[in-house]
């Protein structure tokens, strides 16, 4: 992996008022590989995907596209360099019908010149068979998504950004609420994605799940890069403790058998 | 791969969703709970009106107002779904009918001319308003309200200095005379059939051979062709998902993608451009225009669309919905002057027949759509 | 010193008739060389009138012009301007309660009494059944009139219709009232552009020109050309230029020399029709009228 | 276990925060934003408006309007922080009025029991505009939006059964003369200390000696305890909690337990209230009332409330806010008359200063809060 | 455990319009017993516990609580009961301040008569230690929840329910946004508030934390229960092939190590 990182950041600053949510971050994703970034909960992972995606403006630090120093104006510009985003608060409107947000921003069309308009059964086809990848059978995909499960959601989500990826693809705690089949297919799918070429940034809290697709492993601590692990160099246990952020796990998790 | 997830029956159903009736299904429609209340005002008004109310000619003259009031609530609809408002709607029309009367009489510019500016005005004015919504951040209730009072003063001045001194500026139909454009915003559609009908009696006549009706009044054509075209819009077109995208929840869209402050900004024009069109209508077909155009229309825009089921919260609603709830007010408004109830009761009444018709839309709405 | 004159009305500078009242003040107060200003409340309010009188006292003008149609509401604000010595002048309504609150003197006519003779000229003309359309419901003024034309059509009926502002609407509802109970004869209008126009063409959609005659108060130059066509009947004009001329003039010369005329002055109510409605036109294009 | 955790510096700091100086911290408040507002309302007049405007008398004037629209506006607050609206505040302004006045002068009630009739009438209304809103699951707008039209009518129906035949009803003040309760609803308070400092020349007089200010309106004093109260209540108290719960997000609240529908009728009750009270000061202020009393006070009211900061979407927003707001729009109003600005143009001046004090308002608060 | 249980459910049906989300189920918790829920996506997990919780009234079936049938008319009765919740989308107000939120329903009094209002000092240090016990280190218990992290206010949530949870506490998926260090707390909270006495209904879709506290097993799938087991009587594995449905998931998860 010589190549130059599809993303790459330095010393990624953010400030929301007078809260310091990133205070000097580092990593760097390449094509082919899956990056898994981990942290305790408020470490700053979903703020600094979320600068990535275009959402938040960068404070401070530098953020290179292929080797580029960029600016996006919004998720649309990330979106146009192939950066395709699950957010952990999904991004998705309740009152919208699961076919309507699957393709919300990137509508299929038919027609021609301004008489153009959405092709709503392929639209329906492709949401359909989508979600039947990832496991759910949805009932119809006109139903809104505000009646869906959880998980159901979620999955709706992760089929949307694997449909539009194109370089990138980034994705916050994908599997937290996700059913044991559904999460071996998004992590099958992460595997997919990868052996065709994308980078893909994954967000998780479960050492199992990352171990399981992750090529390296990023930190964070306090808005802090702790440090990047190749798999082959880092056990299962250390890199639980450094998700932790460091505090002793030994002996809470002894009590519980060991299971967590 | 496909079998491990098929537990359907062998008719292809999903054990997990009850099965229900074609009727059920054909009228699932949110919609039909305007259409509802719709027959539920023809019903009262069939039984407590005089039944000219009910003839051709009653119900071209429930059709103008109705149509009017109509083209605004769709626009304001769009708007709503959109998730914004636009309170400087009628004030918007007394604007627009002033620049638009002005370049008549006052810049003698040709009808079509004027018709071009009156609509550029429409632009540069929902394009202001949306900037300082989406630069500000405020809330577009009070954005379009600050608006709501510039434009009425700005209509007032306008027209003193206009008209030299007065409130009313007049003379426009001298001088639209006998232009084939100005068919298409004033006057009667339809006439050739209208007094073809009154030839062979298919029609009420006037003692003078001519048809009692003369035509639809050209705001109903342009009412329902936008209603048509409203509706295409907001189901069929990439555009119509971004409208309910940017409403409902303007964070999650623009994350997806959505370029919210363009929709917004289109919508906003888009309802100027309504208040234009109405403009146009009623000074062509008044051939005045004053101080007062187009008074508390916005209220009445917005209503309509409510009874139609638009949610002021944003990202829901349909143009076909403010399509019956401008039908329901403007019968509603009109309606009553065809009973015998005391006038002095009027607003009493209205208030009633409104609240009756959304609470019966909505007991029908919930009902079809199986909503708890 | 500069003289300043101060008017409040519960006029809106917007409405057809306070517009020609308020130009007749501007033209006033140049004539007079005098510093004046018209004020008035958003809509028929009087807890607000009462409100910007006393604004208005405040600032301790030379003289002062108010319309008073609620004698009772307005009474202390206008009690109290009198108390801080300033001249006060009431136009267009309130001239039973003028003597009695230290008013100098009354110009114009209450709405009631405009009515009643409106009325009695609708009697005259030999209607029986009339449609009083008042375009803004509740507000006492207008309300007055209606009140004024069913005293004077004594025996024949009077009906309230209340619309808006809205033309279309109007002239529908019109339509509406003349359809469903064709025994309807007359139209008074309580405007000339806001109902009087729409009524006239309400008549001609139906094709009653010859049955229901259309008359309205104040003026508008369409609905003059109306009259002037044969279309309508006749509009009552009150003055309203001379409502708001008269008073400042009056309070200019008494400041400057201290002079006032010794009793009220009455500016209306005056019919123009047929015969007259041509002189008439240019004049209402132009807001004087 | 504690130490775990521990990473705070020595001082205690968490090095997540930035520090801020002791100022930024003091004004870290939203309504600092309507504070700046009306500073910059005030410096505009004070540089264009005739100087009697800033006298005491200028003041108390401003002061009276200032304070009814603050009374409505801190319900209308209120309520819509509890995510709910009350269009039919204006009309019930009316229609309190008239029962108020009837009571007084048709049924020749005592006037202790005619405000108690006037409350009781606030509490069925209330009431039932919230049954009806709960029930329905209908967005308040357009419920009480048929009460504006049905208490509109109502009121005119009554003013006309009630006076034979006219729209306002006069002679309050001959019935209510000599009453010490008529002191807390109407005049003035602090009478007798402006007397004293009138007779000690301490402050302006008329030529016969009285003081030019008699007292504060008493309407000020109610809207100055009505802002702290409502200010404890919505920041210290439970219900205060529950306001913000209901209208942030009723299914959440509710789900933790908030009796959402109990705190949303009373705050329905608190807004016919609120109306009721400002009637009952105009009614016995004026003498008299009339059918088209609080005609759109319910707009004035949201709109203070908005320009106080409050979110039409509601479960943020304060009273504080809202008192300031009604400052603003209240100086706004009568101030324009205290300028030489010709009359035609107020409404462009009246939108152009609610814009720029509102666009001013939210940069100051974006400002201090760190919002971006 | 031969006492009547807290709760318990007997053939619970439970329709939305045309939608059946629960078609028979039944279950039951007693004192002092952690119940697992497990379940596929969209099995009825969220809608049975909410009907348990007062938010949906069920459409059929029996419910007991201390061996009584009954009717809750809203959440409010299910928390007099003594029957706390973590909802799945938390029941949390972003607008307002976390204190706010942690006492919403429930605020600590002061004064006496008409005067009491809110003990705001007493509000904010609850919260605080709260947080602090669950791992959190909240910067300021006045800040808006809606600018917490994920897992930071699935925190709050579960930090609220344990401090008011009276007999029964019920989590729905508590841990799916957590990271490795408040996840061992909330399975050591949730092994504390069981030896206390309490009843609890454990949501999730992890089986090694269902494993690590659970006395007991349900199972649901498309709206039925597919049984319930004892910790004893069934090996993790096999309750894994359960939760996901039925679905065979050797093939996929072996493809990935097996690490799922
Ligand atoms: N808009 C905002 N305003 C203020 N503070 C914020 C904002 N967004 C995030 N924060 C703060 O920044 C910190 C990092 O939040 P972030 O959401 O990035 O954490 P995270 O690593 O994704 O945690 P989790 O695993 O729980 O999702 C948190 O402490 C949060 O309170
Ligand atoms: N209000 C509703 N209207 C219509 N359908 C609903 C509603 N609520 C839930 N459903 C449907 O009922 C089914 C069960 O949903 P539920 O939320 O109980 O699943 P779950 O077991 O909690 O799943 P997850 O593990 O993904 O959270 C889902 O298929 C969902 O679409
Ligand atoms: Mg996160
Ligand atoms: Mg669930």
């Amino acid at each position: 992996m010589a190549e130059t990182p599809i993303i790459e950041v330095r010393d990624l600053v953010k400030h929301f008022g007078s809260v310091i949510a990133l205070n000097g971050v580092s990593l760097k994703v390449s094509s082919g590989e899956v990056l898994c970034l981990l942290g305790d909960n408020g470490a700053g992972k979903s703020t600094l995907i979320k600068t990535l995606a275009g959402v938040h403006k960068r404070s401070a630090g530098d953020f290179l596209v292929d080797g580029r120093s960029i600016d996006f104006e919004s998720p649309r510009d990330a979106l146009d360099a192939g950066i395709a985003t699950v957010y952990q608060d999904l991004a998705m409107i309740p009152l919208m019908s699961i076919t309507r947000n699957f393709f919300m921003g990137r509508e299929p069309l038919k027609g021609f010149g301004p008489f153009r308009y959405m092709d709503m059964k392929r639209a329906d086809t492709v949401t359909r068979e989508e979600m039947h990848k990832i496991g759910i059978d949805i009932r119809d995909p006109q139903q809104a998504v505000g009646t869906l499960s959880g998980g159901e959601r979620q999955c709706v989500a992760i089929a949307r950004a694997v449909y539009f990826g194109a370089k990138v693809l980034i994705l916050d705690e994908p599997t937290s609420a996700l059913g044991v089949a559904q999460t071996s297919m998004v992590l099958k799918y992460i595997d997919l994605v990868r052996s065709k070429g994308l980078g893909v940034v994954f967000i998780t809290h479960n050492v199992r799940h990352a171990f399981a697709v992750g090529n390296r492993f990023t930190v964070l601590n306090r808005g802090r890069t702790l440090g990047t692990h190749a798999k082959g160099e880092i056990a299962m246990d250390a890199l639980q403790n450094l998700m932790a952020g460091g505090k002793e796990l030994q002996e809470l998790s002894g009590e519980l058998g060991g299971t967590i | 791969m496909s079998t491990i997830y098929d537990v359907k029956d062998k008719l292809g159903r999903d054990e997990r969703v009850k099965t229900s009736s074609l009727l059920t299904t054909l009228i699932r429609k949110p919609e039909l709970g305007a259409v509802a209340g719709l027959v539920l005002v023809i019903v009262f008004f069939l039984v407590f009106a005089s039944p000219t109310m009910f003839t051709l000619a009653g119900i071209m003259n429930i059709m103008a107002p109705a149509s009017q009031l109509g083209i605004l609530a769709i626009g304001a609809a769009l708007l709503m779904i959109g998730g914004e408002f636009d309170l400087s709607l009628g004030s918007m029309i007394a604007f627009a009918g002033l620049v638009f009367a002005a370049a008549l009489v006052v810049w003698h510019m040709p009808l079509a001319a004027a018709i071009l500016i009156a609509f550029l005005v429409a632009l540069v004015v929902g394009t202001v308003n949306a900037q300082i919504v989406i630069r500000t951040g405020l809330p577009s209730f009070i954005v379009t309200l600050a608006f709501l009072f510039i434009l009425r003063g700005l209509t007032l001045v306008g027209l003193k200095w206009a008209s030299g001194g007065a409130t009313q500026l007049r003379g426009i139909k001298d001088v639209v005379e006998g232009s084939t454009l100005a068919g298409f915003f004033s006057g009667n559609a339809l006439e050739g059939l209208f007094a073809w009908m009154a030839a062979h009696d298919m029609i009420d006549k006037f003692p003078n051979g001519l048809p009692k009706v003369s035509g639809v009044p050209v705001e109903a054509v342009w009412f329902v062709l936008f209603a048509l075209f409203a509706t295409w819009l907001l189901l069929r077109t990439k555009f119509g998902n971004w409208i309910f995208a940017s409403g409902g929840d303007a964070r999650a869209a623009r994350n997806s993608g959505v370029p919210v402050n363009r929709v917004k900004t289109t919508l906003f024009v888009v309802t100027a451009a309504c208040a234009t069109l109405v403009a146009i209508i009623t000074v062509l077909d008044a051939g005045s225009t004053d101080a007062r155009r187009g008074f508390q229309k916005e209220f009445e825009a917005i209503i309509a669309a409510v009874i139609g089921g638009c949610l002021l919260t944003g990202g829901y609603g349909s143009a076909i919905g403010a399509f019956f709830g401008s039908l329901i007010f403007g019968m509603v408004l009109i309606g009553l002057t065809y009973t015998t109830i005391d006038q002095d009761w009027y607003l009493v009444f209205l208030g009633t027949m409104l609240l009756v018709a959304v609470v019966f839309n909505n007991v029908v709405r919930k009902r079809v759509t199986g909503e708890r | 010193k500069d003289i300043n004159i101060i008017a409040v009305t519960h006029g809106q500078a917007s409405d057809p008739f306070w517009s020609i009242v308020k130009n007749g003040i501007t033209q006033a107060g140049k004539d007079q060389g005098v510093h004046v200003e018209y004020r008035a409340p958003e809509t028929f309010d009087m807890v607000a009138m009462g409100q910007l009188i006393d604004a208005a006292t405040n600032q301790q003008p030379d003289g002062l012009v108010i319309s008073d149609p609620d004698p009772d509401a307005l009474g202390p604000a206008i009690k109290k301007a009198v108390a801080a010595g300033i001249p006060v002048i009431s136009m267009n309504s309130g001239i039973g309660a003028a003597s009695k609150l230290g008013i100098l003197l009354h110009v114009g006519q209450d709405e009631l009494p405009a009515g009643r003779i409106v009325g009695a000229r609708m009697k005259d003309m030999g209607l029986k059944n009339v449609l009083c359309v008042n375009q803004e419901v509740g507000n006492a003024a207008l309300d007055q009139r209606c009140q004024g034309v069913k005293e004077g059509l004594a025996g024949g009926k009077v009906t309230v219709l209340p619309t808006s502002a809205d033309p279309t609407e109007t002239q529908s509802k019109i339509r509406a009232a003349l359809s469903s109970d064709p025994s309807i004869d007359g139209v008074i209008g309580l405007s000339a552009p806001l109902v009087g126009e729409p009524a006239v063409a309400a008549v001609e959609a139906l094709g009653a020109q010859s049955k229901v005659k259309v008359g309205s108060f104040d003026l508008s130059s369409a609905f003059l050309k109306d009259v002037a066509d044969g279309k309508a009947a006749f509009a009552v004009d009150q003055q309203p230029y001379l409502q708001g001329y008269l008073p400042v003039t009056f309070l200019a010369q008494h400041a400057k020399n201290g002079t006032m005329p010794a009793g009220n002055v009455a500016t209306g109510p005056s019919f123009v029709t047929k015969d007259n409605a041509g002189q008439v036109i240019d004049m209402s294009a132009k807001g004087i009228r």
